[in-house]
């Protein structure tokens, strides 16, 4: 991974957020700095209200900081940018839209021709596993499958940086696994002769084990204010498969990511 | 089932109306001039279908609701996206958009009269105006009610404010704002109609004034009940839209 | 009858001036003269293209006073008060020599002169207007004050609110609503205010620059609308024949009814001679106005109007 | 700073209508009787007030205005709430609502004078009749918007439908809701003073209705004015009760 | 655990749910039949959009089941009972009520006096680990403190009967254990010496770890239309703690789930 490093296609100086709502200043984020190489899978770990989201929404270009500065390929980051593909904690659909016609919003947006525009949602209906429910709407999808739908729409349009926010939160084991592998195929493994270029990954997770699974490195925060209480490169060989989750180097990285939560 | 059930309801309480009519010209011995017979009315109104006048004011009159409702409609949806953004501007424009819609139509019809002559033009402007401001507080109300979540997703994939304008907005702000033009388009009958009274020498207010002046009741239930027919139409087009745009959101309450 | 054919174009590119008449209320069998004068080419003999205004909410005396228009149809109190607030407005032509407005009841109910309204429920539109004025006057012809009866304002819905039983009496236009009453069966005694005060009533108006400026144009309305007048009065069921184009459901209105709303109506008009108006009336009608706290101050009563244009 | 800012500009665009009013006398050379002056309509507010009868006639038409706001609101509300929860009765009963609210007032005026009689009656039933709509509508509305997980909630707790009502559909049917009485509350004014209009003998439409009988335009904008500072009070109550009742939904927009 | 079985407390019989929606019919709830015994603490696992929600749903009184029959306490179940807290699968708070406020709900409700209601609702505050979030609004919570609320609102008024929703699915692997520990607390080790009645608890969840560690019995559902693919009880003593899941015992009842998902 690190033969591949070229230059940090988000930088963080100094980070702070403060909301000043409900009774009085709330510091989210404590000076937090950081970057993250082009092409690199990063998983951030911290307790609940700590800021994670709040991370998210910075590097997403949706929420100016209060103090601090984020450059996004070298430029200051002012604003939500081309090729980004954003998931966020709810799956934030759009009610009036069927799942297809969700999935399709991001390349509706870029003015994709409309017959380019079927195949490829379909092509994600499957990859998320919704056969048969690319015409349901919201209300009648379960919370696993809508936050798939959000998942498709997050890919469709093939962005080279994703800011995931517990994407796989509502999902069941197995079905997490299968994501998780089928986002490790299609965006980390790409280098191994599949898609064009590989993506720039930052995802927000509450199981420590999927961030060992996926990530080339894992940031972990500390309580609000939150600041980084850890930063591991996880140095385990790619492609990764099921099996590497039984042996002793995972399970040491595992452990010693639950400690520096605990 | 359900529509059945509800041509049924209706025909019945149409009858059933229509005799209370009859019973109560009946009981009470009114004079034709005070309350006239259903048959009265019926004659009267194949009468103005026959000579082609009933059908001449209607169009006029339909003609005014149209252009006016259209006008209104344009004006609202516009102006109210525009404070529905801006809280400022709302708070600075309001309090004259609120004087506009309480200075009472008699106090300036006159001047109507005299800007936009006794035509068609002062009617529709009134139409207009009274169309304006429900449909400018539904839309206000409605663009306000877009949850920010999906304005985050919006801004993700940097839409346009055109395309969120077009993709988010609209259609969140829809349910609101077609309660909106429900009171909208009923409201723009009564303003064409109230324009007609004002001054007019054609539609079905001005017939309403004729049959007054001529203590022709018939003739002036004849012209209600065509307005009210035409109140009911365009009523039933909202709701027809609102059963095409909506369908994501009913089937819950069903 | 020898109806002179529609007008044939004389002097036929001569440019026609328009003229916009606000006439008061909808169109109705009473304006018939006007509508004969049309129809005969009287006006477009004298170089005019009417355009008929029925803004009755319009206040065609306040755009006349305002020189937008050249004229209106109104009644005679408007003149006075208009001029009390410097509107510069001219009586021009008295159409009505008869103030139209009357007191109605049922008969039976004693009611048949001013003095049985006394502890009675009068019913009238409002506390302004032709038909307050015309109570008025007809109570202070009688010495009667207005708290010597029960004044109840509903609007123009007297003739509902009399047959209802809801009130004893109500102020209405003689020439219309008894006429209507009585076709449909009702015995009704009319009290004319006319037969009590000599009013002036519904005529020309015009203004002070359109009499300084276009004498001829004034002389040629009141002209062509006087031979309207005239030939009305001549020839009544001509003439009804001649409104039937111009007001709408008269095709169909109960012949009778209307017509004799007509005849009503003409027997009211100034016959003699025909647009004259006098001065006891506007006399008269100011003091109905000072005492009603209208018009505060006496005017000057030559200048509201003029017998000039009225050919001899 | 933003209500310093507003309140500047409110008085500076006051100020400035009031040099546009005149300079269009000078310039125009209008006379009082087309447009006073505003110095000629302050002279004719003092008197008008010294002599109390402005007051007396704003007491009536307030008086009136409240209670018709009243009565068409507590109607409009009950009745919106039982179509918003039935989509049948909806169905059955709209097109009379729709019918009731689109016959012109001026053709059912002899039927409310002969009932209700020439008194107070008949413009409160007009100021309810015109209030009535916008808010049944909106309550319709406002209702149908809300979600169906928070009923679940509700009836996961055994909730009783009168707390249904009182701690679920209340508060979210209120934004909407709230548009509604916005609209209503301004209409209420315009429907008091039609029924002044169709026949009154006091409350500032009749005002009007006397002014312009007396060529007295002064007198006419006077009443206007006040009818104006009405409505905008009215309006402005509406208003506050949102920032109340509203504020959790508020801070996303500022 | 055996020997404090008295009667079902929910009895489940041939039960199918079916939504004539979307595009025709779906078949969701194959015939189901099992029983909750009074006091048992089932977790439910199943792939995402089997039924689970739908499942307690019905349980919960809040869904009609197409075909077959629920009985509640021996009675059949037609409609939401007392004595039932339920947590959805998304938090569902009311926007307009503080965090406070959305907590206090079940007791306004149940018409508890004023000067109840704010001790007991801050016991539950701190119990969620909230203590200074009681006035803020819900808009202003990060997703994981959304759901500690809603948590928080199924246990005010203490309910008998808990039917939880993936209730732990938007937090951190830390307070996971800690919110699942407090939950057996006051749930289950209650008979150990703690409130007056240990409670029935039927939750869905995601987490095979986290159903071993809590549950008595554990049903894995099939894939939509979800049928009960397995039934295990987990006979691990109680009270349990976190070296439990380190036991042999422990890892081998979690084997044994995880290869009947997937
Ligand atoms: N109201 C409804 N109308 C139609 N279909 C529905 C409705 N509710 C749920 N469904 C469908 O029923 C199936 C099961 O939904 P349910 O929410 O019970 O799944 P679940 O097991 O809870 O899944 P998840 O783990 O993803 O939350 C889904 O396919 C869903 O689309
Ligand atoms: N718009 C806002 N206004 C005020 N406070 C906010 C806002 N958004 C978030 N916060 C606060 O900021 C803190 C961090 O929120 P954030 O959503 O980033 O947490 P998180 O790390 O994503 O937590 P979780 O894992 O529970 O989702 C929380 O205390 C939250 O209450
Ligand atoms: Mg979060
Ligand atoms: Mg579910």
């Amino acid at each position: 991974m690190t033969s591949l490093k070229i230059e940090p296609i988000l930088a963080v100086t100094n980070l702070q957020v403060a909301f000043s709502d409900g009774n009085g200043n709330l510091q989210v984020l404590d000076p937090l700095s950081f970057a993250v190489d082009r092409q690199e899978f990063v998983c951030v770990l911290g307790p609940s209200g700590c800021g994670k989201s709040t991370l998210l929404r910075v590097l997403g270009g949706l929420l100016s900081p209060t103090h601090g500065e984020v450059l996004f390929r070298g430029e200051p980051l002012r604003g939500p940018r081309r090729g980004v593909g954003v998931v966020f904690q709810n799956a934030n659909l759009m009610p009036w839209r069927s799942a297809f016609a969700n999935i399709a919003l991001p390349l509706e947006l870029q003015g994709t021709p409309e017959s380019e525009i079927a195949p490829r949602v379909h092509e994600l209906i499957e990859l998320v596993g919704l056969q048969g429910f690319a015409d349901w709407l919201p209300r009648d999808l379960s919370g696993g499958m809508a936050q798939r739908v959000a998942i498709a729409r997050a890919l469709v349009h093939d962005p080279d940086v994703l800011l995931l926010d517990e994407p796989f939160g509502a999902l069941d084991a197995l079905t997490r696994e299968q994501m998780g592998a089928e986002l490790l195929r299609i965006a980390v493994d790409a280098r191994n002769g599949g898609r064009a270029s590989r993506k720039t990954i930052i995802m927000v997770t509450h199981a420590i084990d999927e961030a060992v699974f996926l990530a080339d490195r894992v940031l972990v925060l500390g309580p609000r204010p939150a600041q980084i209480r850890m930063d591991v490169r996880i140095d385990l060989p790619r492609p990764r498969d099921g099996n590497l989750r039984y042996t002793p180097q995972f399970g040491a990285l595992a452990q010693r990511l639950r400690d520096s939560i605990g | 089932m359900k529509d059945t059930q509800r041509v049924i309801f209706i025909i019945v309480s149409l009858i059933g109306m229509l005799l209370l009519w009859q019973v109560i010209i009946w009981a009470a011995d009114l004079p034709a001039f005070v309350l006239p017979s259903p048959g009265n009315v019926a004659r009267r109104f194949m009468q103005t279908v026959e000579d082609g006048s009933l059908l001449r004011h209607l169009g006029v009159t339909l003609f005014e609701v149209l252009l006016g409702l259209a006008v209104g409609l344009v004006t609202a949806t516009f102006t109210g996206y525009l404070l529905a953004k801006s809280r400022l501007l709302e708070r600075l424009l309001s309090p004259y958009i609120v004087a506009s819609q309480s200075v009472p139509m008699v106090a300036i019809a006159p001047l109507l009269v005299i800007w936009l002559g006794p035509g068609l033009l002062s009617k529709v402007l009134i139409a207009a105006l009274i169309v304006f401001f429900p449909v400018l507080v539904n839309t206000i109300v409605g663009v306000r009610a877009v949850p920010e979540d999906l304005y985050a997703l919006m801004h993700s994939l940097q839409a346009t404010r055109w395309q969120i304008l077009q993709h988010l907005e609209i259609p969140a702000a829809m349910p609101v704002f077609l309660g909106g033009l429900r009171i909208g388009a009923t409201l723009a009958v009564i303003g064409a109609v109230v324009g007609e009274f004002v001054g007019a020498d054609r539609g079905l207010g001005f017939l309403i004034n004729v049959g007054r002046g001529m203590y022709d009741t018939a003739l002036v239930f004849v012209a209600v009940f065509v307005l009210v027919a035409l109140a009911l139409a365009l009523y039933g087009l909202v709701v027809g839209l609102e059963n095409h745009l909506l369908a994501w959101q009913r089937r819950a309450e069903e | 009858q020898a109806e002179p054919a529609p007008a044939q174009p004389e002097a036929a590119p001569q440019e026609l001036t328009h003229i916009r008449l606000p006439m008061g209320y909808i169109p109705n069998v009473q304006y018939t003269p006007f509508y004969v004068a049309v129809e005969l080419g009287f006006y477009e003999k004298a170089g005019i293209e009417l355009e008929f205004d029925y803004s009755f909410e319009t206040d065609g005396v306040a755009l006349v006073g305002a020189d937008d228009l050249q004229f209106s149809v109104v009644s005679g109190e408007q003149v006075l008060m208009a001029r009390n607030q410097g509107l510069p407005v001219v009586y021009v032509m008295a159409w009505y020599r008869d103030y139209p407005v009357g007191v109605v009841a049922m008969t039976g109910q004693g009611i048949t002169q001013p003095g049985d309204l006394a502890g009675k429920r009068v019913g009238l539109p409002g506390p302004f207007g032709a038909n307050y004025i015309g109570l008025r006057a007809l109570l202070d012809a009688t010495g009667l004050q207005e708290s010597d009866i029960t004044l109840d304002s509903i609007g123009f819905n007297q003739v509902e609110a009399l047959v209802a039983g809801q009130e004893d009496a109500v102020v209405v236009y003689t020439t219309n609503e008894p006429i209507q009453l009585q076709s449909q069966g009702y015995d009704v005694d009319v009290i004319a205010v006319a037969d009590y005060a000599h009013l002036v009533s519904n005529g020309l108006l015009t203004n002070e620059t359109t009499i300084a400026n276009h004498p001829e144009l004034v002389r040629g309305m009141v002209e062509a609308t006087l031979s309207g007048i005239r030939y009305t009065i001549a020839h009544p069921e001509d003439a009804y024949e001649i409104a039937k184009k111009y007001v709408d459901g008269l095709e169909e209105a109960d012949i009778h009814v209307q017509l004799d709303i007509l005849r009503a109506s003409i027997a009211l008009y100034q016959h003699d001679p025909v647009g004259y108006s006098d001065l006891q009336a506007w006399q008269n009608m100011q003091d109905v106005l000072i005492n009603m706290q209208l018009i505060n101050a006496p005017l000057d009563l030559e200048a509201a109007f003029t017998n000039d244009f009225i050919e001899n």
